[in-house]
């Protein structure tokens, strides 16, 4: 890389809640944070997003959990986690130990489960923000996820909204498997929601050739990695679009800085780097450094101009 | 039943990741044996860990990191031996000297030594007996005097024989015949497991299961290194997961990249792998219930 | 390739139409056919699937009309072509001489459209059947797709059923950028639809890292290739698994026979190879081989018994 | 206006498709020559034609070919000059001798060729000159004189000199002046267009239309290969489209694949590239209207 002045102000904020690197994990892809010490300074990225926690401790589906696919891979890991009252225990206070910031990903299958966990996630030192989970396609019950469906979103998003530390901002996390994106970021925001994190995985099938049968013992499962990208940034344009002033977490195949410009470019204020952490265990620093240089290359004297510049 | 194993504990060492070169390269019959020029990783390794490779190169298609077994660390160096299968291991297989590799290393927990001078049993499968020479070296070097069953298939897809035979006896099986006793290398197990203290294996799962069944079945300890699916390599994306016996003997699903690969041969419940069996810790919150 | 013994009957039907292969081109991958006979027997495959028509010549859009993506690129050729004359005078004909087997794909932004281009095609020789495109996304009216309201999309269908040769079946082509695939293809089917061609390009958008803007002049496009292939696979699935009557045409990223498997078993009885043609021109012929040794090698005497296997 | 020149016919032969091994290999400046031992592209090749690449090899994400001019064609091989720009060209830039790649061709249609004995122009830009030896060893037999201008930004840019040296007099321009005149093709060009009876052109689409229409306003007819963004090569994904006039003296949007690269000069309407004008054939169909 051609050495460039990269003093670009990379700081930029979740809601309000500001952070000093526009670049965080994804949930689900950097467990709670701990794994990644030895390749990451985590106290200097945007924040750590937690691994969808639920309630009660969870197993998660049985093996196989995965599938490798062209630039991307399928999962259906399940949600397997310690349950909140073991993330309040052990997750968290390590993190805050350590000055990284957390913003929590919270998960459940009824209006009242996210609640009760936004309920006790008030007041938690370390806690930035909640990224409320209402896309997974993974969980047990199947059904409509909420998020493709705006009315239940909203209900989740509002019930979340209420029961939350108002100190912490609340981020709705979407799923593109809907008609309309747009409509849901509406109505999320609508109900209360402070950004909007996009996208969770999409809806995927392998079948094994050998065993012919879905490889995942839950059928399907989500599809991630760079092989998302486009529709992620599709999403993102959209509703940056119709809703310009709403913060947004951009993400789906984020894998360099240049990828990660794309989407401030479209209009997210910060990033996630998800599937490609498995490939890179250090990218999401990198990510940052090669945001900061591509905006430095670019003429931007901070991470905060060049959000939504695409539209221009 | 109480374990005859505690859980490996972790390494020593963090891993680091390096973009490494090859330094040397040979086919070993079914096999391509790499030697990477290494030395951050090599002087890390301990008996039982593995790396990480990055597959395909700059244009690459495939995301998800290859984990292989380090079959010798020293001198700066880091061996490994390829089992050609798909298209990642294809690809490393296909690696010539002085070409560049990504490599996240040394991952996992080693085997556990056991006291000076106990006698071990160290059984491959295939490629797995690579694995098995640096652990063979090091328990040596403890005092313990060690056989090693090496198995596999076809002459051409046994490994390491020689550099185990260095280090001790040799016993080879080949389902075929075409090298040693014709045979699985349980043949030989059942013959060798009553005079040693501790067995360690590497190998497929069905051969790693029949192992731990037999050391357990002679009340001797066993060490496994399992071989699951995985993604990251490094703990983060929870793909790697099967059913473990804890020290309070609760079943969990644990992480065979960062809690293993290694494992006590008594606490995987081989049986239920693929499975979600109703007493795994969480298995309630996903709507098994207990029959 | 081990030798196998690849006898296996490959016959199929598009609805009550006989090919003797499975394997098609896809709709825009390989134009009218003519540039691939260097390197396929075009009597051999399954059909020709035509570049869809609509009344009037077209241009298409301005380039750049591609942006290569990770394992799959965008489009936005904005259905460049002669028109229904056009076809009718030189492409069919060409087709038709040859013996060539052509599936006709028609589109248009009005269900009049549709229903005259129905009746245009009715009687041609050669033409096998008809493929309803009302779920292109690159068409100038961008509102709402066809495909993306079942209401709309069964309009669209029933007109074409009724104006269309009695003799061609008429397959409606879906898009996967809907909440709900079952519903749309359980509309289609209800208001006349023969068989069902799954899927079409998701919606995607590059940004272009220098001029800060979209690679595309129509902002978004239309992604493909092996990086859709699980979303098409689930696709295919789910419709089988709620419509196992419906003959579906599968397509979304094939590029091998092992990829053509998965659609075989996941219930489609013909299969459209698109951006791959663009990899590799012989590709069609290819996976038509390869599909017929993986059958063999699996025990299968006819492809017709792999339809849908994985869901027993 | 009447035009100067008919339309580029097509090649004489088919494409054909192959896996073929590099033979030989060579930087040359900025970029890479390749030698392909390509027998049965080489024996159908004709002056202005492209070969199209798969690239990054078999566990690629590029799914896309990438396509080059052939630089020569005869005795069995296929040269072609690359230069490494996005990851597709600098695969190819790393190809060794003995690797195997997979290339389709020839592809396009050819310079078409003047009366004999027609003194010829030809203008290559950067690797775009490589383009033009052929076609120089071609007129000369068809007895006209060949003169050539070969401009780069920069000495290291420039490519085939030598090659075009041998075939007649050769103009070098850069840029920066670190080779030949400082200044750009078109200088040269001026001074050269009035004594031609025809030229020949391919390198960047600026230099293109600047060359093209010099020649026109000399009323010498030209022939340009364009480079437009083509994602198979083959005439079948309608992706590298421009503004063409034809014979009919009307607009279509023309793929550069089959109904190029190969254009006349007066033909491509440049300044309209990227844009929809209301008078391209179709337009109306798009909502385009007449102003
Ligand atoms: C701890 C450990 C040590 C290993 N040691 C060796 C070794 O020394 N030599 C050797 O040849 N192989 C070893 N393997 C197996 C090796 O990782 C797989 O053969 C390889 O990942 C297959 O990748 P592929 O692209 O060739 O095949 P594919 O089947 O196409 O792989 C697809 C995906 O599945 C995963 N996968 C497939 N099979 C396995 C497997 N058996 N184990 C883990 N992941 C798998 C891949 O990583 C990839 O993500 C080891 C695996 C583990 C977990
Ligand atoms: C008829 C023709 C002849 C050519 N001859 C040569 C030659 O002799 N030597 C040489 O070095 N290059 C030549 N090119 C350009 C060469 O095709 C591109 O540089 C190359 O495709 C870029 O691919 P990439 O992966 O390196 O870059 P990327 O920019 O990553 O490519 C992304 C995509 O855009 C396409 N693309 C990008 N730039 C071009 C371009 N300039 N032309 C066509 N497609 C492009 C690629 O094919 C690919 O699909 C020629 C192009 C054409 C059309
Ligand atoms: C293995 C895996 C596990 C995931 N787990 C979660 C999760 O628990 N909660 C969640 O909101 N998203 C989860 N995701 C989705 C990611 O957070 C992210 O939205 C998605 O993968 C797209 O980004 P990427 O392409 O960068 O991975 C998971 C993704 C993967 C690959
Ligand atoms: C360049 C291009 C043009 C296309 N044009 C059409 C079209 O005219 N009509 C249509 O129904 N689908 C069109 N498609 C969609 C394909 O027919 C197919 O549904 C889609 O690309 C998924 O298959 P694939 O991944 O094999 O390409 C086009 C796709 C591409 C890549
Ligand atoms: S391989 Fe990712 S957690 Fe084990
Ligand atoms: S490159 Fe595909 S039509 Fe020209």
């Amino acid at each position: 890389m051609t050495a460039v002045e990269t003093a670009v102000d990379m700081s930029t904020a979740l809601g309000w809640a500001p952070v000093p690197s526009p670049v965080l994990t994804a949930s689900g892809c950097s467990a709670n944070g701990a794994e990644l010490e030895p390749f990451v300074d985590l106290t200097a990225i945007g924040a750590v997003v937690t691994k969808s926690i639920q309630l009660r401790p969870r197993s998660g589906r049985p093996t196989p959990r995965m599938a490798e696919t062209p630039s991307g891979m399928l999962n259906s890991i399940g949600l397997q986690g310690p349950g909140i009252d073991g993330l309040l225990a052990d997750d968290l206070p390590w993190l805050a130990e350590r000055g990284v910031r957390a913003f929590v990903s919270i998960a459940g299958t009824r209006v009242e489960d996210f609640a009760e966990l936004a309920q006790r996630l008030r007041g938690v030192p370390g806690v930035l923000g909640l990224e409320v989970n209402i896309s997974c396609p993974n969980v047990e019950s199947r059904g409509e996820v909420f998020a493709c469906d705006p009315v239940a979103a909203s209900d989740v998003v509002s019930a979340v909204r209420a029961a939350a530390d108002p100190a912490q901002p609340v981020y709705a996390k979407l799923s593109p498997d809907v008609t309309d994106i747009v409509g849901v970021a509406r109505a999320v925001t609508d109900a209360g929601a402070d950004g909007l994190s996009m996208i969770n995985t999409l809806l995927g099938l392998v079948i094994d050739p050998d065993t012919m049968r879905p490889v995942l013992g839950g059928v399907t499962g989500g599809l991630s990695g760079p092989a998302i990208r486009p529709v992620a940034l599709r999403c993102v344009w959209q509703v940056h679009q119709a809703l310009p002033d709403v913060p947004i977490l951009g993400m789906g195949g984020i894998r360099s800085g240049l990828d990660a410009l794309q989407f401030v470019l479209a209009g997210a204020s910060a990033v996630s780097v998800g599937t490609a952490v498995f490939n890179d265990p250090s990218a999401v620093a990198r990510v940052h450094d090669e945001l900061a240089a591509a905006l430095a290359e670019r003429g931007f004297g901070s991470l905060r101009e060049a959000v939504g510049y695409a539209h221009r | 039943m109480s374990s005859l194993t505690t859980p490996a504990p972790r390494a020593a060492h963090r891993p680091v990741q390096r973009i490494v070169e090859v330094a040397r390269r040979r086919p070993v019959g079914a096999y391509v044996e790499l030697v990477l020029a290494a030395p951050e990783i090599a002087e890390r390794t301990e008996p039982g860990q593995f790396v990480a490779f990055a597959v395909g190169g700059g244009t690459s298609a495939h995301l998800l990191r290859r984990s292989i077994a380090i079959a010798g660390a020293g001198n700066g160096e880091v061996t490994v031996v390829v089992a050609p299968h798909g298209p990642g291991s294809t690809w490393l297989a296909g690696l010539r000297v002085g070409d560049p590799v990504d490599v996240v290393g040394p991952l996992g927990r080693p085997y556990p030594v056991p006291a000076p001078g106990t006698p071990a049993l160290l059984v491959g499968g295939g490629y797995g007996a690579a694995a098995l020479v640096g652990l063979a070296a090091h328990l040596r070097e403890a005092g313990s005097t060690v056989t090693a069953v090496c198995g596999a298939a076809s002459a051409d897809r046994l490994s390491s024989v020689d550099e185990l035979g260095a280090l001790g006896e040799v016993v080879v099986t080949t389902d075929d015949g075409s090298a040693g006793r014709q045979g699985w290398v349980t043949d030989a197990v059942a013959d060798l497991v009553g005079r040693v203290g501790v067995v360690y294996a590497c190998g497929p799962m069905g051969m790693l299961r029949a192992v731990a069944e037999q050391a357990t079945a002679a009340g001797v300890p066993s060490y496994v290194a399992v071989e699951e699916s995985m993604a990251c390599g490094i703990g983060v994306c929870m793909t790697c997961v099967l059913p473990v016996v804890g020290e309070d003997g609760r079943t969990r699903f644990a992480r065979s990249c960062t809690e293993g690969p290694v494992f006590g041969g008594d606490r995987v419940r081989f049986a239920d792998v693929g499975t979600l069996p109703w007493d795994v810790v969480g298995a309630d919150a996903m709507g098994v219930v207990a029959p």
